[in-house]
């Protein structure tokens, strides 16, 4: 069973990586960051099954913490690159 | 195969699909759809089929408010990118 | 090389941990590599916080969660969100590496660099660390999470003058920069996001503070989840921090908790001694403290000095 | 009294301070005082505890090493908390008049500093170093960015990148003698460390790490620009203690650790390293064009005298002391030195040397200030810098060691002629074009109160002496 | 297993950041560079405390490094902070060879 999980966190973690092509790619920076928020959402599955593979409960707060936070860089990203004025 | 697992399983593709889509749609706009809305399916599977097998009503709690948080978050900063774009028109090439 | 083989043997996992394991190393090299070297500034900034977050991954697999907590919160997200900052402000997203050559100094850096793999592979075997010291005296620490034990009563000497760092940090961007973060007016959306996060936020923020009492979790956490927060307030416009003395005081208080507790342990013992029934409470009143400040501090850090113009010397 | 735990309030008096001074600046100034004034009563508690009962451990919170942290003090940390005292003492009132109404950051920066310098020289753990020594190189940072020009903020940054690489290098060293060991306690350390490849190269991180942070030739590259570019009370600081408490450390650990891992070679390199710190030092300093750059160039010279001591530390005890009244008397002389060209500068609003006549006239007690501390980095009888060169010379005879005499006088030579590149102008009685600043009384009797305590430290010699053999 | 494999990665980007640190002169990439040296020495650390038997890594290498994390992010604020002021008063964003006066 654990290896199911672990498995799937690796598959997660390949999507991720492919996701980074499209970080490095650009060309905006928008498009960096739209690239960049793969990590809020498939990163957080990746934690869950990891810690469902790795029998670690504690990881469910690492999600709990990594979903409050990944607002804070896009909405960062938002406020400083809008348009100068 | 358990039903938590099978959810789990479902969920997979959703990411995939996500990733495919931001790599290949041709502008930012439909790439934020793709993941954006596919990838909020994906993780909401993985979470349903977790909150099946959770010990505990604070763990499947814990579960729940993950994914309300990654999906308020990931739609707003997406609509909020979205806007940038939309306000900068075609001067954001340089990432000023 | 004994402890090579040992280490191979710890493989808990088996294969699928293994290869994921390898998965996770080749993608931390790239992307170090990556930010270091990338043409564009912006996508080194991008992937650097890309980096923390894979980082903090890797210190799960290494079974750390309280680290990668920290990591993810600090390292990464506030860390990134400084830089994103900083650059905006600097202009200039587009800049090839210019290289300078210190050769010297290059050489200097292979050199320690090989003489720490050899050192690495070539020592007699690894300790066991502090491990049976410190589940020895757990029971008399007040708390039943080993790392909490250690970072506010084993070794709390260490995490006061931690704190500290935080603050002189704090006062010396205030001594050196002369402006406030400036935003246009926030769209609704974002303020409706804002107060929609807000409640599950804090209480997320204050769960994690909590709960480092028994597993993973705790004062840094706890203040980073709620420091972030207090970004996103202040990215949607809000002020009312920013003001004053309640400021000061929310960005001393950690160190001020400990200096207070710290000392009057010392009527009836050392500094920093707690006694047992007391531990535990004292120890959530320290991390509280400490939390709050971390949280100040770290959103602070972001903003600037708030309505005032630079030091000026005389 | 002497059963009061002065060794704890050494460390909390200051850092208290630091907080108070953040909390109320309005009244920065006069908490920056009276925490002085507490952290001179605490430093010379602790000094005379120890003279009485000998070396002290403290076990902070009550747990042992290895599982907790010990504060520990020999008579080598009262004369480092000594020397700290007897710079910031007066820097604090010369600050008063510095730095007038506006700098209230300052108050709490100088008093984290001081925090900082003071609970590295008691810390007993080698984790809890790297965390003072961040407090430290941070807080020194902060300060030298505080004067708020390009230059000074140029020489910040860089000053901060070499003081993380320093202090990140210490660390890693700490990480793998821990690995290792099974223990962070200094002590302990010391006892157990054998002489196998990791423990050489976490030996050999460490060290390189402090020389960074110390700023041995070739690695002083940071420090001229940082020096020179700062506020002068900050300057004095910087100069005088911020270097010294990473020279401490690294004398701790080769004291603690050397005794069972000793590689001829590294002794060797340090004391050539010294060497080629006085010649390339001096020889900047007699090439500078502004006064502060040859202050500072004259730090880099002066630091290379204490590594000339370390090849002959092995063979006993007046390398130690010489080693030891190296830091003392430059302390106390390049402080002087520093506060005065703060009132040169204050005085005519720039420090170029060769617009430096006529300097006895406008500010007669600075310029004996300059002479007083001069005659101490030269090395002249009866200074704190003879005493040393002095114990220099007899261990370097006594081990048959020539060639570390020879520096020594070439040394000697050099700053003379540096020194007398300051006085030359400086007593020339000719008239000044444009009219000068006024200085505050208080900045230039600060000065030559420390240029004073330079030259008579060699008087004091024995007790001082005395005070550093307790423990060993 | 996991411990060799990240104590190599460790090794491993200790030796990049410091390369990337002497090469570079852009203000922010020396702070990148920094970061990331510092993530080397604590993934030691860490990968070091994981091979000990209890169900967690060795508390005390989680403490220090929770500690070092700590101190990074105010290093790190103050390095940007001096970045940024340096940009706005000399207008220039990296640190080249500068002599006296």
């Amino acid at each position: 069973m654990t290896d199911w999980y672990l498995g799937l966190a690796g598959f997660l973690l390949l999507n991720l990586g492919l996701g980074l092509v499209r970080v490095l790619r650009g060309p905006t920076p928008a498009d960096r960051m739209v690239a960049a928020q793969l990590f809020g959402t498939t990163g957080v599955a990746a934690i869950l099954l990891l810690g469902q593979g790795m029998q670690e409960r504690a990881l469910v707060d690492l999600a709990l913490l990594l979903s409050v936070l990944a607002a804070v860089t896009g909405v960062a990203f938002t406020r400083l690159y809008r348009r100068v004025q | 195969m358990s039903l938590e697992l099978a959810l789990i399983l479902l969920g997979m593709p959703f990411f995939l699909a996500g990733t495919v889509g931001l790599l290949r749609f041709p502008d930012l706009l439909s790439r934020e759809h793709a993941v954006t809305k596919a990838d909020n399916l994906g993780l909401g599977l993985v979470v349903l089929g977790l909150m099946l097998g959770a010990e505990s009503v604070l763990l499947a709690v814990k579960l729940f408010l993950i994914w309300i948080a990654v999906l308020v978050a990931s739609a707003t900063v997406a609509q909020l990118i979205a806007h940038t774009v939309i306000d900068a028109g075609s001067e954001t090439g340089g990432g000023s | 090389m004994d402890w090579v083989l040992e280490a191979s043997a710890l493989s808990l996992f088996g294969p699928m941990g293994l290869a994921l394991d390898l998965l996770l190393a080749a993608g931390l090299l790239w992307l170090a590599w990556r930010v270091l070297y990338s043409p564009d500034l912006f996508l080194s900034v991008v992937l650097f916080i890309s980096f923390g977050l894979l980082v903090s991954l890797a210190y799960l697999r290494l079974r750390a969660p309280d680290v990668a907590m920290a990591e993810a919160a600090i390292g990464a997200a506030l860390t990134g969100t400084l830089l994103l900052y900083t650059l905006r402000h600097m202009g200039v997203p587009i800049e090839p590496p210019r290289l300078a050559q210190h050769r010297l100094l290059t050489g200097l850096a292979l050199l320690m660099s090989a003489g720490l793999g050899w050192a690495i592979l070539t020592m007699p075997g690894f300790s066991d660390g502090l491990v049976v010291q410190v589940t020895q005296h757990l029971p008399q620490s007040g708390v039943e999470h080993p790392v909490t034990a250690v970072l506010l009563n084993f070794r709390a000497y260490d995490t006061m003058l931690e704190v500290a760092v935080l603050l002189l940090a704090l006062v010396g961007v205030w001594a050196v920069s002369s402006t406030e973060l400036r935003l246009p007016a926030p769209s609704a959306v974002l303020r409706g996001m804002v107060s929609v996060l807000l409640p599950p936020g804090l209480l997320v923020g204050g769960y994690l503070l909590w709960v480092g009492a028994y597993q993973p979790g705790g004062a840094f956490q706890g203040g980073a989840v709620l420091g972030g927060l207090l970004v996103l307030l202040f990215l949607a416009g809000w002020r009312a921090l920013a003001a004053g003395w309640l400021l000061r005081l929310a960005l001393g208080a950690g160190l001020l908790a400990f200096l207070a507790v710290g000392v009057l342990a010392m009527a009836g013992g050392s500094l920093l001694e707690y006694r047992l029934e007391a531990a535990k409470n004292l120890i959530l009143f320290i991390e509280f403290f400490v939390a709050l400040s971390v949280a100040a501090t770290l959103a602070m850090l972001l903003l600037g000095r708030p309505g005032s113009a630079g030091e000026q010397q005389p | 009294m002497s059963e009061l735990p002065w060794i704890v309030w050494v460390v909390l008096t200051p850092l208290a301070g630091a907080l108070l001074a953040f909390l109320w600046p309005a009244q920065g100034v006069r908490v920056a005082l009276l925490a002085g004034l507490g952290t001179g009563v605490a430093v010379l508690g602790l000094s005379l505890q120890l003279a009485q009962l000998g070396a002290q451990r403290y076990a902070v919170g009550a747990w042992d090493p290895p599982l907790g942290i010990s504060l520990y003090a020999d008579g080598l940390t009262a004369v480092m908390l000594l020397m700290t005292l007897l710079v910031f003492a007066p820097t604090l009132v010369y600050a008063r008049a510095y730095f007038k109404q506006t700098a209230h950051l300052f108050w709490s920066l100088g008093l984290f500093l001081w925090a900082a310098l003071n609970a590295l020289f008691l810390s007993g753990d080698v984790f809890n170093l790297y965390v003072t020594l961040e407090l430290l190189g941070l807080s020194a940072v902060a300060l030298t960015a505080l004067g708020g020009q390009s230059q000074a903020l140029v020489a910040a940054y860089r000053y901060l990148l070499a003081s993380l690489l320093g202090s990140l290098s210490y660390l890693l060293g700490v990480g793998l003698l821990y690995a290792e060991y099974a223990t962070l306690d200094l002590q302990t350390l010391g006892q157990v460390i054998g002489l196998d490849p990791a423990s050489a190269v976490a030996l050999a991180l460490m060290a390189t790490g402090m020389l960074l942070k110390t700023a041995l030739f070739p690695l002083h590259f940071w420090l001229p620009p940082a020096h020179a570019s700062a506020a002068a009370p900050v300057s004095a600081l910087l100069s005088g203690l911020v270097v010294k408490g990473s020279l401490y450390l690294l004398l701790r650990l080769w004291l603690e650790f050397f005794p069972e891992t000793t590689v001829p070679a590294s002794s060797l390199i340090l004391g050539l390293l010294g060497a080629g710190a006085v010649v390339w030092g001096s020889w900047q300093a007699i090439r500078a064009r502004r006064l502060k750059f040859l202050v500072a160039y004259s730090t880099v010279a002066q630091l290379g005298y204490p590594f000339l001591a370390f090849p002959l530390l092995a063979a006993g005890w007046d390398a130690l002391a010489a080693l030891v009244y190296f830091m003392l008397s430059h302390a106390a002389a390049k402080a002087a030195m520093f506060l005065a060209a703060g009132s040169v500068l204050r005085a005519f609003g720039q420090d170029r040397l060769a617009e430096l006549h006529g300097l006895l006239r406008v500010l007669p007690l600075s310029v004996a200030a300059f002479i007083l501390a001069g005659i101490s980095l030269i090395g002249l009888p009866p200074s704190g810098g003879f005493v040393a060169k002095w114990l220099l010379l007899e261990a370097a005879f006594a081990t048959g060691q020539w060639g570390w005499a020879l520096v020594t006088l070439l040394g000697t030579l050099l700053a003379a002629g540096y020194v007398f590149r300051i006085l030359t102008r400086a007593l020339e009685d000719t008239t000044l074009s444009d009219r000068p600043s006024p200085v505050p009384r208080s900045m230039e009797l600060t000065a030559l109160l420390l240029a004073v305590a330079s030259l008579l430290l060699g008087l004091v010699a024995l007790p001082v002496l005395g005070l550093l053999e307790v423990g060993r | 297993m996991s411990t060799l494999v990240f104590l190599l990665v460790g090794v491993g980007l200790v030796v990049m950041s410091l390369h990337a640190l002497f090469v570079h002169t852009h203000l922010l990439r020396q702070v990148l560079a920094i970061n990331v040296l510092g993530t080397g020495v604590f993934m030691v650390f860490i990968a070091w405390g994981s091979q000990s038997p209890t169900p967690h890594a060795d508390p005390v290498a989680q403490a220090l490094v929770i500690t070092g994390i700590v101190v990074a992010v105010s290093a790190t604020a103050l390095a940007l902070a001096l970045a940024l002021r340096i940009k706005q008063t000399t207008g220039r964003a990296t640190l080249s060879e500068e002599t006296e006066e």
